[in-house]
This record gives structure tokens, C-alpha cells and sequence, in this order.
């Protein structure tokens, strides 16, 4: 579905990458309306509104040779790396089939076969896995990275911060990308952290950008700049400012006054600008719509994950099983 | 004294009110708490009442603010700090373990240290694996913290009252499965001793020690084992340290037989701790073999039926006390 | 095959040569490891075989490297990790509780974690409160992790060997007070296989169980309790999860009687998890109640004598043994 | 011993700084003959180097109402804080009479009573308990402060990093002082830590200064005014440049090829230039090295804690004592 983008023009590509953002945007509605079903097992955090970032950024990497970690509001990156969409809402849905059959969900998607690591539900404990990810591409000398997604809010984590010197001291080839949608749960950037994002990057020793998904080119060409530089041997920063669309779960209502994501509107209107035509935008808007509506329905005609699911886990270690 | 029904969530809400209310140094610390009342809301209207200054929001740094409730608590305040889900409790586990607890040892008693720690725990309801832990005994085996896990908004509010009055540290588990639970209380919400036990069936044919929201499920598998004739007695020792050891071992002596059913760890947790205590003390009282029931070694699994497997429900208790008075 | 005598310090530098020698993706991370051989001198000399690239200084950042050191088992490497001292298991625990421990489980067996953390243990040395720790069961109590902990260089060298070379995380435990102990090796070092106890000293009146430093204390009193007529068997875990139950419970049908001496908590600890396990596979052979002798519930503290007080020695054991015996 | 200032003459009080400054460094000394005759439980980390520091950083604060909270690495801020050398002398060497009566030892010193609340075993652990100092004074709007001393190691751990950007969002009166001895252990500073450590400092929003302990009136007046600047009302950083004259700790004989500090010499020096003559100088430190050697014989030949030093502690907490 998001797949790659060899030998077209930059349009063709351009519209591509459109047409993800529409799946993931897609997905993530289908999803919505899952979990308003009830037939989400328990909260959800939407990726709507960075889809235009999770896109730009997945489609720098390699599946093969790169290692992508990210926050508890992961569904758009992992699709963006490759992972299989209906594997996915499997999983966050709970079914038989589920990237890991039912047993991790939402805030545990691993795709590593992708190069989508894993989720995480702790708030940037997934940045420190990503120096791993580094730490192998470079031993084995293949000139892949490490790529940690994180979230403002995360940036006041001792993980992150003890991660970016430890990756400059290292010099490990890693890019840590921080979304900036101006919120954690309910608390504004701007009364949890102090400073700016780039300046304590720097401080640390990364060479640091920002973009704002906004704005296609900018974010596009900063992302690819800095995954250059990050593959080159060492490791950088990228805040991309993004926005939130639902509140910080799915049906956290409080947080609806929270305006929608004007990237995909700003992108649709970069791409009217480069003359594609309005009727190639819907094309891919309806077709991202439609695969995405059949990956969440194919998933949600699936069974729950049984009891059994955890069979092969029992007894592994020993332990008194109840 | 007058009765009023609440839930553990209106309980615990009311506690605090009161609590602030009488005692300036109180002060609340924590993610989203303030405005926001808290991600489970339990600290709700306590910043319109007490200001800014008392209830602290603070940006995603577990160590730091932790630490800083330690701090401030050898200095003069008593802070009440909400840890989120007791799962985030890896991120600033040295200020539990090294900081808060060691402090009154290693001062030799010169410091106070009126720090509570309210977390959550509890498995149930698609959390998945790193929001869903019952990490009592963990804490519990580190030399130094009290720990509370309340089952009832009595016991939720009258615990955290003195929990907030103790000198010490206490961890104060709040579970997620229970804030909606209901049950009377008295007025004035009276503060209720820490290292207690309560009976909460009488029984005499088996001893069965279930925590939290354990106990609950205990309650309902009572039932179905005294229409079977079996007569089991409960105790929630809504204290997990210090333990009332005395009055599970007094129990054992009537009945001879002990079950613990907990939402812990199955491998040196809390039922193991009730076991080896009770093995220790009542021995030649021991009809059978002390038993427990403990979720499987696995982390929690998200899938519903997945999760149902994974807690001890009624029907696991029903059979294990029954294979136990038929053995 | 030819016997050697090596501390146990030296077996693990040699394994550790070998299995880097023979493996090359094994890479260890930690504070002062390279050039400086580690505080305890274990990595010794491997920086200058193995290079920089393989042999990895830190900051002083446990959080970041213990999480690199997870990546990097899922992407291919195999890596040695060392924490300098468990005590320093605070400041990184959620990296080890949530993301070594639950990594295997969350893909549902899709990854492999082939990480081992070597840390410290063991009181004795006036560390103070902070620096001698043993939290071999606070580990264990975590599904998804494999603790080791030997007390002989034949075993340490086996053992991390297998250790280095399994799926999963493995928290592998040296006790600071064994670093010198000497002992026979074989040429080669075999590796040992993880979950297997070893009756280090047959007997027929009372099964001790006893790991790391415990176990030599369990050993030097039953010569005084042979002496006195009680003959005791003695068992080192050596992992101590998985636990070889069987071994245990095979003892003690023999036997009769349990006596558990551990230098982790008293509370909700390995002493609790033997005690219960026992009692729930082999109650009908327990003669009395099974025991612990476990340190009291205090940090360990600082000055000489007090230390001396707070660790089970082989007085104790010889007492509670003997204790046993005579009800 | 380290007795207050006021109402002197400003040579006098640098008289009797040096002078307090030698009685640290005596201390030390004493401290390390009687580790070498085994007399002290484990490894000490000596505060030798850092003299300077201590005496010119204790001076500007308040005991009524100043928290500070410092390393493994403070004998020598304890007594700087005021805490009393033989109380301090019999922990270290684990006897009777101790500050906690040996029970915590060298790392563990604790003398609230002065505002010295706590050293720490956990490098970097320290920095938030000062936070919950400044917390309380603030609260308390006594105009005291909270300090947290700390090592350019520490200056990588997540606790410390996270605390000042806490420090700053909440704007506590927060004073972070980093002794930067060059050394954690045996890693250089300039290998463990990428970027500059004020611009790490700022980046979080504190006002950063930096002194070298060398430069007395340099370093005096930093502290004072970073000291100020703070009670104030707001959090700031300071990296005090010192040395470590003996190696991590005492008898680990690898790094003795560290050169003595310079400070004490340059104080000494400082003073000549201000007309102090030689002869006072030598009458400072000559009782100075008194003090100090009869403050640690007074604590050495005071008997060990004995066991039932523990008797207070056990069954508080109803575990099962062994
Ligand atoms: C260590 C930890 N603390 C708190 C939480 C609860 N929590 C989950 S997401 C979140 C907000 C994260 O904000 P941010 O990093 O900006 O990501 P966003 O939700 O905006 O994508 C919080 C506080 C957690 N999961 N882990
Ligand atoms: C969390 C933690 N990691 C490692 C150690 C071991 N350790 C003790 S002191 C030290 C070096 C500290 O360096 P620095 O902060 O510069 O202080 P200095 O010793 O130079 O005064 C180390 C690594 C520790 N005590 N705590
Ligand atoms: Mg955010
Ligand atoms: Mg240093």
C-alpha cells in the first residue's frame, strides 16, 4: 500500500506519498470508529495528524538496513515503514493474525522486518532501543541508522536526553525525530518544557533541524537532509511540528477544540500548484480510502485473539502458572 | 455517624479535599493533575480549591518530580505524588528504592520523610503490558515502604489519610478496576490504621487472602463454594507491608487451610510472602498445602480473552479452595 | 581434561575471551570497561584484543546504554552489558522491566533478545546502603527474565558461556565478595546449562538451600552441624530463575526439612518463592515448618559490626538448622 | 570550625576561608592515613581538590533556610555546610557517634540540621532531592534555596538532566553547582559528555555561569551572584572547575599522575597579594591541619558501631528479621 517510489517523476511521487497520507488517515478513522463500536479492546492513540511526517520520514528509510522505534501513537509510522496494515489493525484491534496475534496491541506494534522496531508504552523509552538499532547498522558496517520517533512531551524524558549524548559521544548514526504537536496528554509544551527543542539538541552535540509538516518541500527535504547526514555516521535531530486532530485518546473528548491537521490541506494544495489535477487527488484520496476501510474491516471480521493466544508463553520461565 | 454511599474515585477525592484542607503542607504533585483533575481524575477540583501552588503539574520527568517529592518531603511538606500507572514506576525507580526508602534509615531517624505515592495497579481492561501491572510486591520487598492497596472507598479514603500522616513513605495502589466501585462510608471519612487486615467474610473451612481488587473476586467465589458447602473466610489485608501477618496466621489456626489469590507476581510476590509467613508461624495448624493462585509469568496480554485468562477470576478461585477442602 | 585454578574473576575475564573470540557479534557496553578493564577488572585485556568497536565506554547513562544494549540483541548483536552495581538497577529499571523483559513476549516470539546484564551483589565489603544490594529476586519476580547467580569460577564461567549464548535476557549476577574465591576449571571452560541446581553437599536430615556467598556459608556450617549429629544437603540454585524446582523438591522428600539462606529481601524474596514452591509440590514430606534466614528488613548499613549483624553467617544457619532438627 | 564571616574585614574572611579550606583538605588527609591503616569500612572518595569550591559555595548559603544536597564525593561540602567534623569523621570511619551512628557511611552524610541534607551513592540522585529543598523553601516563601552539587559525570544522568528542565518550568530557586574535575572514574569528562555544559545548562532555560576554583575571586564572586540570582527566585547552573587530586577513590592508585590542585596554591597566593603576610598564612593552615587531625583522632579512637547500632530498625516494618 505505501509502497516505494523508484523511476517516477517527482509528481507521480509526490502523489504517491499523498495517497499514503490519505491511508493512514483513513486508518486511523476506521479505527476511530472501531473503538466507538467497542470493539477496541482499550484506549487509542490516533496518529491522525502527523501522517504527512510519518510518510516523509518513512519513505527516507530502508527496510533493510534501518531500525525505527516510536512512541505509544505509532499506527502511522508503522504503516509508513511497510508494516502490513491489516497486521496492524489485527493487532490493535486484538485478532488472531495481529502483528503479534492479539497479545501486544496499540502501543506494542513491532514490524522489525520492516525496520519498525517497536511502539512503546512508556513515554521515550523507545529512544534509547533506537541507539541500539545504531549501535548494529554501524558494527555491521551497512550503513543503516537508527531512527527514534518521540513526542514534546518526551523530550523531558531522562531517557531521550541521556540518548542524545550518549549518541554524540558515541557518534552513532542516529536521527532522533521529535514531533512537536504541541501537547502531552493535557499539558502544553510550553509549560513542560523550557528552552527551545533544537537548542538542547545541539547542546548535546546533534546537529539539529526543524520543519513543519506544513510544508511539503521544507519537511521533505529537511527530513532527507538529515537522514543523509545521520547515514553519513552521525546522529542529528529533527523537530517536525505536527498536529494532534483528536484529543490524546480516541474519545477523550475535552480535547476536540483542537483544530485538524492543515498538512494534508497545505500538501493537496502544493500538488494543485505543481498542476496535478484535482480529479488524480480525489483518485488517490478515494483509493487510500477505500484500502484503508477494506485493511481496518478485514481486521475487524476477524476473531478476537483467543485464550490460547498466551499457550506458547506458559511455563517458558518456570513460573507458577495460575 | 452518618452514611453516604461513594465510589473508591469520589472516596479518595473527598480524602484529599479534607486532608488539604486541614493541613498546609499537603501539596500534590504529578502529570495532569492540576487543571486536568488527573488522568483518572481523582485530584478533580483541587486546584480550583488550593491553587497552583499546592497542586503541581509537571512535564514528563517521573526521576525529577519523584525526587523532588522526596525532597521536599525531608524538608518540611507532605507531598502526595500521582505516578500514573504503576508500570511508569521503572523510570524513577531509584528515587523509590534508594531515595525514598533509605532516607529515615540512612539519617538514623533524624529525618521525617511524609511521602505517599499514589499509583495505580490492575489488569482488566485492554491496557496492555506496560499499563497494567501490580507491582505491590516489588515495592513491598524493598526495606523502608509502606504499602496500601485499598479494595473499598472506606478503606481508599481512611488509608490515605494515613497514609499522608505517616512519617514514612508509602506507596498507595489505586486500582484501575475499582475507582468505579461503590460502598458506603461514614462522615468525616475516618483515617483508618496502615498494617491492619480486615475480615471481610467469615468462613472456617479455608483462608483465603486476596488484595485489591482480589478480593472482590474472593467475595464473589464465596458464594458459589458456600452453596457447595464448603465455608471459606476472606481477608483483605488491604495493607501489603507491613503485613498483618497475626491476624491471617489467626485465621489459619480456625480453618488449616490458606489460598492467596493476587494479581501479582507468581515468583517471590506478595503470595509467596503470605505463604512463607503463614508456613513459618502456623505450620502444625496446615491441613493441606498453602496455596496460591497467581496470574500466569507473562507480561499482561492486551487481547480480551487473552486477559481474561491471565487474572484469577471466581471460577479459578471456586476450584482451586475446592480441590484444596477435598484434597 | 585438564584442571585449572582460576578465581572466579579470572573465569569470567577468560570466558568472556572466548566467547568474543569465537563470536563476533558479542560486543560489551558499560562505564569503564575498555581501557580500564571494568572496577572489578573483568573485561580486562579485552579492549586491546577486541578493539573499541566491540568493547564500549559509556557516560555515565544507564538508561541509554542498558537500552542500547536491548536494541542492539534485536538487531543482530549479542551484548554484555555491565551495571556496575545492582543498587544502580534504579536508574535504568524501566529498560529493564519493561523493554529487555517484555520485548520476546510483545512480538510473540518474532524477536530474539540475546542480552546478558552482568551486574554486582552481595554485602560485606562496608559499601553502605547503595552499593551492596542483592536483588536477585527483584529481577526474578519480572516474567521474561533469566537471573543467574554463581558462586564458584567453573560456574561462572559455564554459565555466563550459556548465558551469552541464549534468546533471552539474562541478568547475570557476580557477587563482589566472590570475586576472589579460586577454584578448579576445566580446560575450555564449558558452558553450563541455565535452570539446573547443584547439590554442592549430600545430606540426610535437612535441605539448605543457598545461593552465591550464602551457599559457601551453608557449607562451612555443616561441618560444625555434622559434628552435631545432623547431616545436611546442600543446594545452590545457581539460577535462580528459571529455579530448579525439581532438585529441590527432590531434597526435601528426602529429607524432610527446608531451610532457605538468602541475602535478598525477607520480604516477598527468593527465600519465600523456594518456601512456597515447596510447600505446594511436597507438603505431605515436610517434617517442620520450612525456614529462611534472610537479612533483617533494613538497607544494608555502613559500619563493620552492624554489617556483620545484618548478613545470615554460618552461626545463624548452624542455629536454625539445628533448631529445625531438634522440634 | 568553619565558623560564619560577618563583620570582619574582607581579608579577614579570606584568612579564615583559607583557613577552612585547609582544614578540609587536613581532614582528607587524616581520613586517607586511616583508610590506609584500615580503619575505614570501604573505599573512600576523598573531597581533596575541590576545597575551594566548598568553603567559597557553603559560604553563601543559609542554614535556617538553604538545602543542599551533594555527591558520593562530599566530606568536604558537608563541613563546608557546616556539619560538625567529628560527627562527620566518625560516620566516614563507621563509628559510634556518627552523623546516622555509622549506620550510612562515607556516600550517606546527613546533617539537615545545616542545610546539608544529604550525599548520595547514585551518581546524579541527589540533583532532584535538592529540587524538593527549593520546592519547600519556596512553598514556605522563606527565600532559601535548594542546591544540588554534582560531578560532570553526573551531569549525563537522566535524574540531573530532567531536574533542570523541572527546575526551570516550575521556576524553583534552584541552584545546580557541577564540580568539573575533568573525571568520572576513569572516564575523561570529554569523552562521556558531547557539547559545552553552560549550553546544556541554558538550553534548559537556566542562567549558566562558569568559575574556575583557581581564580579565587573569580569563583567567589560567580557563586555569590549565581547564589543571589537565585534566591531570587529562579534556577541557574554553575560549573566550578576543580581538580581531583587523589585518584576516584582513595588508594586507587592508577590515577595518582593527577596533578595537586592548584586552587588552594593560588588562594594562598591571592592573599600574599592583598598584603596578608606569609606568617598568617602559615598560622591558618598550621591550625587547620590541628582541627582536622584532632577531629578525625577524636572519631577514630571513638569504638566501631556495634552491631545493635541496627537494634532501632529491625521489625519496623514487620519484615521477617533474620
Ligand atoms: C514514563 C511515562 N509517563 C507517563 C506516561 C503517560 N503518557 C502517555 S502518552 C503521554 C503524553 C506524551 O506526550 P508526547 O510525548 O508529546 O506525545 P503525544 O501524545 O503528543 O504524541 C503521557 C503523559 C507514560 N506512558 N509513560
Ligand atoms: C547511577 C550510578 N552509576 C555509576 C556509579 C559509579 N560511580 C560512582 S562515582 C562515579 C563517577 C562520578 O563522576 P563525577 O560525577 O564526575 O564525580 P567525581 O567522582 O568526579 O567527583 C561513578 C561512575 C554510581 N555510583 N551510580
Ligand atoms: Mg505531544
Ligand atoms: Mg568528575
Amino acid at each position: 500500500m505505501l509502497g516505494s517510489c523508484r523511476g517516477r517523476t517527482m509528481n507521480e511521487v509526490a502523489l504517491k506519498q499523498y495517497q499514503s497520507c490519505w491511508f493512514i488517515r483513513s486508518f486511523e478513522k476506521a479505527i476511530a470508529v472501531q473503538a466507538r463500536a467497542g470493539n477496541v479492546p482499550g484506549l487509542v492513540h490516533l496518529s491522525t495528524g502527523s501522517e504527512v511526517a510519518d510518510i516523509l520520514l518513512g519513505q527516507q528509510l530502508d527496510p533493510t538496513r534501518d531500525h525505527v522505534t516510536g512512541s505509544h501513537r505509532s499506527h502511522g509510522l508503522a504503516l509508513a515503514c511497510g508494516a502490513d496494515p491489516v497486521a496492524v489493525a489485527k493487532e490493535i484491534l486484538g485478532r488472531e493474525g495481529g502483528l503479534s496475534d492479539g497479545l501486544a496491541g496499540t502501543q506494542h506494534l513491532l514490524a522489525p522486518e520492516t525496520g519498525f522496531l517497536t511502539s512503546n508504552g512508556i513515554v521515550g523509552a523507545q529512544v534509547p532501543l533506537a541507539a541500539g538499532g545504531a549501535l548494529s547498522a554501524n558494527t555491521a558496517a551497512v550503513g543503516g541508522i537508527g531512527v527514534a520517533v518521540f513526542g514534546d512531551g518526551a523530550a523531558n524524558q531522562g531517557a531521550v536526553l541521556e540518548t542524545m549524548n550518549l549518541a554524540a559521544t558515541l557518534n552513532l548514526p542516529m536521527l532522533f525525530v521529535m514531533y512537536n504537536n504541541g501537547m502531552a496528554q493535557t499539558t502544553a509544551a510550553v509549560d513542560a518544557t523550557s528552552g527551545s527543542y533544537c537548542a538542547r539538541a545541539e547542546s548535546f552535540g546533534l546537529t539539529a533541524w526543524s520543519a513543519d509538516s506544513d510544508a511539503y518541500t521544507d519537511c521533505l527535504k529537511t527530513l532527507r537532509d538529515a537522514v543523509t547526514y545521520t547515514r553519513l555516521g552521525s546522529p542529528a535531530f529533527v523537530e517536525v511540528t505536527v498536529s494532534r486532530d483528536h484529543g490524546h485518546y480516541f474519545g477523550d473528548e475535552e480535547r476536540s477544540e483542537f483544530p485538524p491537521s492543515k498538512a494534508m490541506a497545505c500538501f493537496a494544495k502544493w500538488l494543485s500548484e505543481q498542476g496535478v489535477k484535482d480529479q488524480l487527488l480525489n483518485t488517490a484520496r478515494c483509493a487510500a480510502e477505500k484500502d484503508a476501510a477494506a485493511a481496518v474491516a478485514a481486521a475487524a471480521s476477524a476473531p478476537f485473539a483467543a485464550a490460547n493466544a498466551l499457550s506458547p508463553w506458559l511455563g517458558v520461565q518456570g513460573g507458577t502458572d495460575g | 455517624m452518618a452514611e453516604q454511599v461513594l465510589t473508591i474515585r469520589q472516596a479518595l477525592n473527598s480524602a484529599l479535599h479534607q486532608a488539604m484542607a486541614d493541613d498546609d503542607t499537603i501539596i500534590c504533585i504529578g502529570e495532569d493533575i492540576a487543571e486536568n483533575g488527573g488522568v483518572f481524575k481523582v485530584t478533580e477540583g483541587l486546584s480550583g480549591k488550593f491553587g497552583a501552588e499546592r497542586m503541581i503539574d509537571t512535564p514528563i520527568s517521573e526521576t525529577a518530580f519523584v525526587g523532588m517529592g522526596v525532597g521536599a518531603a525531608m524538608t518540611g511538606l507532605k507531598p502526595v505524588v500521582e505516578l500514573m500507572f504503576c508500570d511508569f514506576a521503572g523510570v524513577c525507580f531509584d528515587q523509590i528504592m534508594n531515595q525514598a526508602a533509605k532516607a529515615q534509615f540512612l539519617s538514623n531517624g533524624r529525618l521525617k520523610l511524609p511521602l505517599v505515592i499514589r499509583t495505580t495497579m490492575g489488569a482488566g481492561d485492554g491496557s496492555g503490558a506496560m499499563h497494567s501491572a501490580s507491582l505491590h510486591s516489588l515495592f513491598a520487598s524493598i526495606a523502608g515502604l509502606t504499602v496500601v492497596c485499598p479494595s473499598n472507598p472506606a478503606d481508599a479514603a481512611g488509608l490515605l489519610k494515613a497514609a499522608i500522616r505517616y512519617d514514612g513513605p508509602v506507596i498507595f495502589m489505586e486500582n484501575k478496576q475499582l475507582y468505579d466501585f461503590e460502598g458506603p462510608v461514614v462522615a468525616g471519612l475516618p483515617e483508618i490504621s496502615l498494617g491492619k487486615a480486615r475480615t471481610i467474610r467469615e468462613g472456617t473451612d479455608i483462608t483465603i487472602v486476596a488484595a485489591s481488587a482480589m478480593g472482590h473476586r474472593a467475595l464473589a467465589a464465596v458464594e458459589t463454594l458456600g452453596t457447595n458447602g464448603i465455608s471459606a473466610e476472606v481477608i483483605d489485608p488491604r495493607t501489603i507491608k507491613p503485613l498483618d501477618v497475626g491476624a491471617i496466621v489467626d485465621s489459619v489456626e480456625k480453618t488449616g487451610r490458606l489460598l492467596v489469590v493476587d494479581e501479582g507476581t507468581a515468583f517471590a510476590g506478595f503470595a509467596d510472602a503470605v505463604i512463607a509467613a503463614v508456613s513459618a508461624q502456623a505450620f502444625g495448624s496446615l491441613r493441606c498445602a498453602p496455596m496460591k493462585l497467581c496470574p500466569p509469568d507473562t507480561p499482561v496480554p492486551y487481547a480480551p480473552a487473552a486477559e481474561l485468562r491471565w487474572l484469577p477470576d471466581s471460577a479459578d478461585i471456586v476450584e482451586a479452595a475446592t480441590n484444596m477442602t477435598e484434597a
